[in-house]
């Protein structure tokens, strides 16, 4: 595949029609909730394109697709130069994509892809493959506690109402079909605090033979379930006996001090600012420009190469997540470190 | 005399009802599930059951009088959100930025406790004196102290309050947890002042009948207040505790608390026309609604049916509890009236 | 002259809520260019269509004096029944892509079911309705995650998208046009409807009876229970065609589908004068609560207010709306205007002189 | 028509055999036997809760019998449902009416009937139409689109009255309807019913008022304790009989010697509520009893919940013991020393859902509460049992919810409510309505006691007869004017004199 060069570069040639079009662009934004990791996006977002010296204005769905279909209506009807969205559902958007595209708005979506419609491009890391990570861990882990990969696992899923959810245990338990003799004990928690602490705490404080916990969101998760343990007195560090073993998905702040400090092992790290880099894309289709299928590289970043590729829907571009271990939590490419 | 005794333990065996199912149901669990009975596991039961506890001892006092409180799980959101923008550094972790105030908590502690009393005041008074409509005031509060909350926090999660803060909520007397403890001695406290003290009457006069009330020379709107009032301190008091056991907070913390303590008070048998019911009904539906989860995460029930088993055996309890009405008399001297627009429900 | 203006006041506070509804248009309107194009303010009523069907049915149930909690899970269920039936296989069905014509009934049935139920257990069995429908509203959403499971359905015939998403007439403007959906004309409709029934139709005033005093109702002969278990059949039908709306209107139904809207439905409800002590209100006052809350809700999010404010915006605004009903309710004290406003602001008011 | 009369002529249009009905902790019936023949209006009378109320209950399948029989023309029930009472031609005005306040005077009159269009839509014109002419025939001049909110007891009372009498019922229920009329009122009432009588309907009569059993009842019935006691003609007896029959003793008018001193209590000057009430000039002495009539709306009733802050009292000055009166709610009443028994038991008299125990010492907790406001329960139990004798109110246990008590009985702990209140000033608004004769005199003589211990007493009631027996004044409203007074001993002081002084502000009008 050609190598495009990182589209940073590109910037110079975007200037020319942005400037035909003398009003400022206008970027409409539709998070589907502002909590734990999803505020971040945001920011990264904004940050990205008031470089640019875009203006980006925000609607939260709080995980309603019918909320977000209405604030896409809006976007509409205040006629912004593109949409970007954080699906809540990515079948349930496409209604609002096609009307976006009959508005001719360009549409563009972050960490999940839409299913059944195309849009103007993806930006995402793997979700499936942040499970993986995180199973790969613990099997290691459980493989080296007892000799060979068997023992009993606490999974704290997030809302199964939404694929992000699905895709992280799907990841997870799929990777562990192959090693019959890891239990996985599994709970909903709809991502809220309290059922993380209530579901650890009946779990753990019913059966003693529990050896690690998959968290759907270390950024909800962490510090809540390190207390629960505290209260069941199975608080242990990292090589110390009873050590409970921690894994889950985001690479938060929290996540990765706990790695350092040895209470967690592992957290899948999502390079969750860098999906502003969508900016730059967004400026090429204003340009009038399609993004370029191949490998993206910048120089020091995390989520680099990412891979754009073209699918049923519309073009994706594929961001690096990166398994965070106590090897690198410290980091600085890491979001949580900065 | 001898047969209405014996109808008198009848009318025992019916106010207390629920008692009974919660035994039935706490043996059944017993049987069928291992480690049900194990003392960590019947800890983590009470455990569960004292932030809802509380919550539902202040939603009881309000459905006393007839009224209802939606605020309270706002407040949970903002007292914790609030108390963690008080006491953190300012903006080491992520987004969640905290005041930089760096605030003692023996400080900060008293200072959410009123800022919940003086919101119970507030929603008491508009609702009151200004004759507002209750159920859409504490709505209505609901959105703005989680909205307010969301402000505060950027919408992000804050972590690591300090242990001084986390006392009631984690730390142990005698491998007993303080919140249980402290739970359980507010239950048998306000339980005994709502059946002993003029307060307790007066709560349930203006609840049962607003206008006979004040002309028995109670005041319903001082009453109605200071009922809100309460209810706002128990909620930030609730945030405290919860706060202290996730050492965690967001702005979202606490949905759906209302539905569930409204639900474990009804359950308990408060009645919510007002007049009718105790703490104690309200601490037993608690229980239950407590004993059902847990139960529910020692189960190895699919995910997916969690939700729907867990309603399906709300409604089966409430079935059997409701089943009581057969024994009951019915009324023919009272014209059901409806209550005046004293708590601005019209 | 003086007492005619009074009146006029009268008559105004008595609708209080449209002039609340006007307000918004007007404030909204002058504040934001896109707020007052023709697509904007035509939908409206588009974007809340199925809230309004939950409204409609709520205010049934409320009016009888009970409440539903239920219905925001009754709308998913429905709408993920039709979907599974619907939907192509990749797309998250069951594959059996029935014809809408078939899937719409399947779903009434389910909503009927839904309302059926309710009644029985409300009425026959004497259990308490608020907490049968919480706890209703769990076994229905929990049935929605069982059933679909935990995914989504989508992309169904054009047919079903009618209702919810399609658009009746399109006035062609210089550039672009002026769309007039399917939903806004048909929830009018159908509050028009329920306000003929209400107001015209005996089971409409014995439904208020039967809300204002259940005593009074059965003296008169009115059976009570049997009016009850009505307005919950209706309310669950309201449920099923809430739920073709909305998943028309996005064309595919998730399992979160509806959740939320307990408090919204309510609110709106209340706002729109229906009592919840039952036997008040009326559905075009309803009509109008429904109006406003949509007006606050497009409106916020189309003035840019950031969507960290928007909570505590919405939740100020309805508070002032509260407070302005709450000066109707002092009039209904047949206090004069003005007192009541010194009344009502602050509780002012020489207590030993009343003008009657 | 008549020949189909003749036939029915004697034959028992209703027959309740062997009816028993047990309440937790009360045996209500015992093995009734009770019949009314077509077209004759037939008496039923006994003490406070003696049984008639349930009674009426069982024959409208509100209730439903342990044991017994009902049958109505020639069908015949075991227990019947409300349905199937109303399907059988009974109508019943409940000695509580309820009313759906939310809903207009007219719609309340024609629930469950609203004349409908050919459409079949409700046609409000007529509704409204015929509301209006129902009441006019009982001389009513309401205003058929106002809401039921807000009516007096007495006013809801005929609106019952008049939905029951226009259905096409061929046997009518009436529980206590006057207790709370005033006598222009019954009169009409009575006349209505006669009319209807003579159309061949037939009538059950339920009152404590044994002289107007005598004016229009042809049979009477008497319970006693859940048993009959006898059924009369009422020509063959008279009251002291049937008195004898209800109570077991007989008992004569309560009358007591004046006990009031020169010091004046309470002062009323220029009390003026516009609409109401005007130019009020009112002077009370220590241990007087005041009698204060008029007609229905003459201003009496909104003068006693004005004084004691129920509702706006307008302008003007009062002063107790001398020093002004400045209280606006019953709170600050209670506490300036003022007193206020209400008419409306139902809204501002009880709270029935709780108990005798709580509702009769809910306005002297104060004197009750020990420390940091716990109630001593030991002194409350000494209050309440003392009145539970002393009216002898009829509960199994003093933790009964009040609304589970008799009518009488309800009313009795209203009663007893305000004679624990020791105030310097008693407004009693009709004391006694639903309350048998035997009870009447235990209340008279606790309002006798207290006048003695130097509270004045001011006495709201169309009771004249009653009110002569007890009161050293009584004073006469009209239209929101004090138009005459009757000093006790005075030769003016006779029923008629007092009536013509009543109704003058009808004639000079
Ligand atoms: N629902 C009930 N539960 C328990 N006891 C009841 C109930 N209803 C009535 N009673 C009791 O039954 C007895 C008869 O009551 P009822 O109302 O028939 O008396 P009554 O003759 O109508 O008296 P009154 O003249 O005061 O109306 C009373 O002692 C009353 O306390
Ligand atoms: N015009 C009126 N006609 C009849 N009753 C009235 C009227 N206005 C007020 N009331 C009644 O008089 C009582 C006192 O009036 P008001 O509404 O001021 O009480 P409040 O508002 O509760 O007192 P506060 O001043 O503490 O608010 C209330 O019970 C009210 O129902
Ligand atoms: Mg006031
Ligand atoms: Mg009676």
């Amino acid at each position: 595949a050609p190598k495009a060069e990182a589209p940073a570069a590109e910037a110079p040639a975007a200037e020319a029609p942005a400037a035909e079009a003398p009003a400022k662009v206008v970027i409409g934004y539709g998070a589907p909730e502002l909590s734990g990791a999803q505020g971040q996006i945001m920011q990264g977002l904004i940050d990205h394109a008031e470089a640019k010296g875009w203006e980006v204005t925000t609607t939260n769905a709080d995980f309603d697709s019918e909320a977000q279909a209405n604030q896409i209506d809006d976007f509409i009807a205040m006629g912004v130069n593109a949409i970007v969205t954080v699906p809540v559902d990515s079948q349930a958007i496409c209604a609002s994509v096609t009307k976006a595209h009959e508005a001719g708005i360009p549409f563009y979506t972050i960490d999940r892809g839409t299913i059944g419609c195309a849009v103007d491009m993806t930006i995402q890391s793997d979700n499936y493959m942040a499970g993986k990570q995180a199973a790969e861990a613990l099997v290691a882990f459980l493989t080296e506690k007892y000799g060979e990969p068997k023992g009993v696992v606490l999974e704290l899923q997030g809302d199964l109402g939404q694929n992000v959810a699905q895709l992280r245990g799907g990841g997870f338990n799929d990777f562990l079909k192959d090693y019959p003799n890891i239990e996985v004990i599994s709970k909903p928690t709809e991502w809220a605090a309290d059922k993380f602490s209530s579901a650890t705490l009946d779990v753990l404080g019913s059966r003693d033979d529990v050896d690690g916990i998959y968290m759907h969101s270390d950024s909800v998760g962490t510090t809540v379930v390190l207390a629960a343990l505290e209260q069941l007195g199975k608080k242990f560090q990292r090589g110390e006996a009873g050590h409970v073993f921690l894994c889950g998905v985001d690479g938060s702040p929290d996540a990765l001090q706990a790695i350092r400090d040895g209470w967690s092992d592992q957290a899948s790290s999502q390079p969750i600012p860098d999906f502003g880099i969508i900016a730059d894309w967004i400026e090429k289709k204003l340009a009038g420009e399609d993004p370029t299928v191949g490998e993206v590289v910048q120089e020091g970043a995390l989520w680099s190469p990412a891979t754009i590729v073209e699918t049923e829907s519309g073009f994706v571009c594929n961001l690096a997540t990166t398994s965070v271990t106590p090897e690198n939590a410290d980091s600085d490419a890491l979001w949580g470190n900065n | 005399m001898n047969k209405a005794q014996k109808k008198d333990w009848v009318k025992l065996i019916l106010d207390n009802f629920i008692w009974i199912i919660l035994a039935v149901l706490f043996t059944y669990f017993a049987v069928n599930i291992p480690n049900f009975t194990l003392k960590s596991n019947l800890i983590n039961i009470l455990l569960h059951a004292s932030v809802l506890g509380i919550l539902a001892i202040g939603q009881t006092i309000v459905l006393l009088t007839g009224n209802f409180d939606l605020s309270a799980e706002g407040m949970v959101s903002l007292s914790t959100i609030f108390a963690m923008w008080l006491m953190l550094e300012p903006g080491i972790r992520g987004e969640a930025q905290g005041s930089g105030l760096m605030m003692n908590p023996f400080l900060v502690i008293p200072i959410i406790l009123l800022l919940g009393t003086i919101v119970g005041f507030l929603v008491g008074t508009m609702i009151t004196q200004l004759k507002m409509n209750g159920f859409i005031v504490t709505l209505a509060m609901q959105l703005s102290l989680r909205g307010a909350a969301m402000i505060l926090s950027n919408g992000q999660i804050m972590t690591g309050s300090p242990k001084a803060f986390n006392w009631l909520g984690s730390a142990k007397v005698a491998g007993f947890p303080v919140s249980i403890i402290v739970t359980i001695l507010m239950f048998l406290f306000v339980n005994y002042l709502l059946n002993n003290s003029k307060f307790g009457r007066e709560l349930r006069a203006v609840g049962a009948n607003p206008d006979a009330a004040a002309a028995s020379g109670f005041n319903p709107k001082r009453t109605i207040t200071l009922a809100y009032t309460i209810g706002g301190f128990l909620a930030a008091f609730a945030g405290w505790m919860l706060l202290g056991r996730l050492e965690t907070s967001i702005s979202t913390l606490g949905e759906g608390y209302t539905l569930e303590t409204v639900a474990a008070s009804v359950i308990g048998g408060v009645s919510l026309k007002g007049g009718v019911g105790s703490v104690g009904g309200a601490f037993a539906g608690v229980m239950l609604l407590s004993l059902i989860d847990n139960a529910l995460n020692l189960m190895s029930v699919d995910s997916f049916w969690v939700e729907a088993v867990r309603g399906f055996i709300i409604l089966i309890a409430l079935l059997i509890e409701a089943q009581k009405f057969r024994y009951k008399p019915k009324v023919i001297h009272e014209p059901a009236i409806e209550k005046p627009a004293v708590s601005g429900t019209k | 002259m003086k007492e005619k203006t009074s009146k006029l006041l009268g008559i105004l506070f008595d609708n209080l809520i449209w002039l609340l509804v006007a307000a918004g248009l007007v404030i909204f309107s002058s504040l934001s260019k896109s707020f007052r194009a023709p697509n904007n303010l035509i939908s409206l009523l588009y974007r809340t269509s199925a809230l309004g069907l939950l409204v409609l049915g709520q205010s049934f149930t409320m009016i009888t004096g009970n409440f539903d909690l239920s219905s925001e899970s009754g709308l998913g269920l429905t709408a993920m029944v039709a979907a599974l039936l619907m939907a192509t296989v990749e797309n998250g069905g069951l594959g059996l892509e029935l014809s809408p014509f078939l899937a719409i009934p399947v779903m009434f049935g389910v909503g009927a079911l839904i309302g059926l139920v309710n009644g029985f257990l409300i009425t026959r069995l004497r259990m308490n309705n608020l907490i049968v429908t919480i706890a209703m509203q769990m076994i229905l959403r929990g049935l929605v995650y069982i059933i679909s499971p935990g995914a989504t359905a989508s992309f169904f015939p054009k047919a079903f998208n009618w209702l919810g998403g399609g658009s009746l007439y399109k006035i062609p403007l210089e550039r672009g046009f002026v769309n007039i959906p399917v939903a806004t004309v048909f929830v009018i409709l159908i509050f028009v409807i329920a306000h003929i029934i209400t107001r015209y139709t005996q089971f409409g005033r014995n439904m208020y009876a039967t809300g204002s005093n259940v005593v009074a109702a059965k003296d008169a002969g009115i059976d009570t229970d049997k009016i009850i278990r009505w307005v919950y059949l209706i309310d669950g039908l309201c449920m099923a065609l809430a739920g073709l709306l909305a998943a028309g209107r996005i064309d595919s139904a998730t399992p979160r589908t509806g959740s939320g809207m307990t408090f919204p439905v309510q609110a709106a409800s209340v706002i729109g004068g229906i009592s919840m002590a039952g036997g008040r209100g009326n559905m075009i006052g309803a009509l109008g609560g429904l109006m406003l809350w949509s007006i606050l809700d497009n409106g916020l999010s189309i003035m840019k207010v950031s969507p960290f404010w928007i909570e505590t915006s919405r939740g100020l605004i309805l508070l002032f709306a509260v407070f302005l009903d709450a000066i109707k309710v002092r009039r209904m004290h047949n206090r004069s205007l003005i007192e009541s406003l010194l009344h009502t602001t602050i509780g002012l008011k020489d207590k030993t002189v009343v003008k009657d | 028509m008549n020949t189909k009369q003749e036939i029915m002529e004697k034959t028992p249009i209703l027959k309740m055999e062997n009816v028993s009905k047990a309440f937790p902790g009360v045996q209500a019936l015992t093995d009734v036997n009770f019949s009314v023949e077509q077209g004759e209006i037939h008496g039923l009378v006994g003490k406070n809760g003696a049984g008639k109320s349930t009674l009426m209950a069982i024959l409208m399948g509100i209730l439903e019998p342990n044991e017994g029989a009902i049958t109505v023309g020639d069908e015949r029930f075991v227990a019947m449902s409300p349905k199937e009472a109303i399907a059988a031609g009974i109508a019943y005005v409940p000695q509580h009416v309820a009313m759906m306040d939310s809903l207009t005077v007219a719609e309340n009159i024609l629930a469950g009937e609203l004349p409908r269009n050919k459409m079949g839509l409700v046609d409000w014109k007529r509704v409204n139409q015929e509301a209006k002419e129902r009441l006019e025939k009982l001389g009513l001049g309401l205003d058929v689109n106002k809401k039921v909110e807000g009516l007096g007891v007495a006013e809801q009372t005929m609106l019952a009255i008049a939905k029951a009498l226009f259905g096409n019922a061929k046997l009518i229920i009436l529980d206590e309807p006057t207790a709370s009329l005033s006598r222009a009122d019954i009169n009409r009432l009575f006349s209505f019913i006669r009319s209807l009588k003579d159309k061949g309907g037939s009538f059950i009569y339920i009152s404590h008022h044994l002289e107007e059993v005598f004016e229009i009842c042809d049979r009477v019935t008497v319970i006693r304790d859940g048993r009959v006691v006898g059924t009369e003609r009422v020509k063959d007896i008279d009251v002291p009989k049937l008195i004898v029959m209800m109570v077991g003793e007989d008992v004569e008018d309560y009358t007591r010697e004046s006990t009031c001193v020169e010091e004046v209590i309470l002062n009323l000057s220029g009390l003026e509520r516009r609409g109401y009430y005007e130019d009020i000039n009112l002077e009370l002495r220590k241990g007087e009893i005041l009698g204060l009539t008029g007609l229905q709306g003459c201003g009496a009733e909104q003068l006693g919940k004005g004084l004691f802050g129920l509702e706006p009292r307008g302008i003007g000055t009062i002063t107790i013991h001398g020093e002004e009166f400045k209280a606006v709610k019953p709170i600050e009443s209670f506490n300036q020393g003022l007193a206020y028994l209400p008419q409306d038991r139902y809204r501002f008299g009880l709270v029935g859902l709780r108990s005798v125990r709580e509702n009769v010492t809910y306005p002297v907790l104060d004197k009750l509460v020990r420390l940091i406001n716990l109630v001593n329960r030991k002194e409350e139990k000494k209050i309440v049992d003392q009145y539970i004798t002393e009216l002898d109110i009829k509960t199994p246990s003093t933790e009964q919810p009040v609304r589970l008590l008799s009518g009488g009985n309800q009313q009795k702990v209203v009663f007893a409510k305000m004679a624990t209140t020791k105030p310097d000033v008693l407004v009693l608004h009709e004391p006694t309505q639903g309350v048998d004769v035997r009870a009447k005199m235990d209340i008279f003589r606790i309002i006798d006691d207290m006048a003695k211990q130097g509270v004045a007493v001011i006495i709201i009631s169309t009771e004249i007869r009653e009110l002569m027996g007890v009161c050293d004044r009584i004073v006469v409203m009209n239209d929101g004017r004090l138009t005459k007074e009757f000093r006790k001993g005075s030769k003016e002081m006779t029923p008629e004199k007092i009536l013509a002084a009543i109704e003058g502000g009808k004639n000079n009008e």
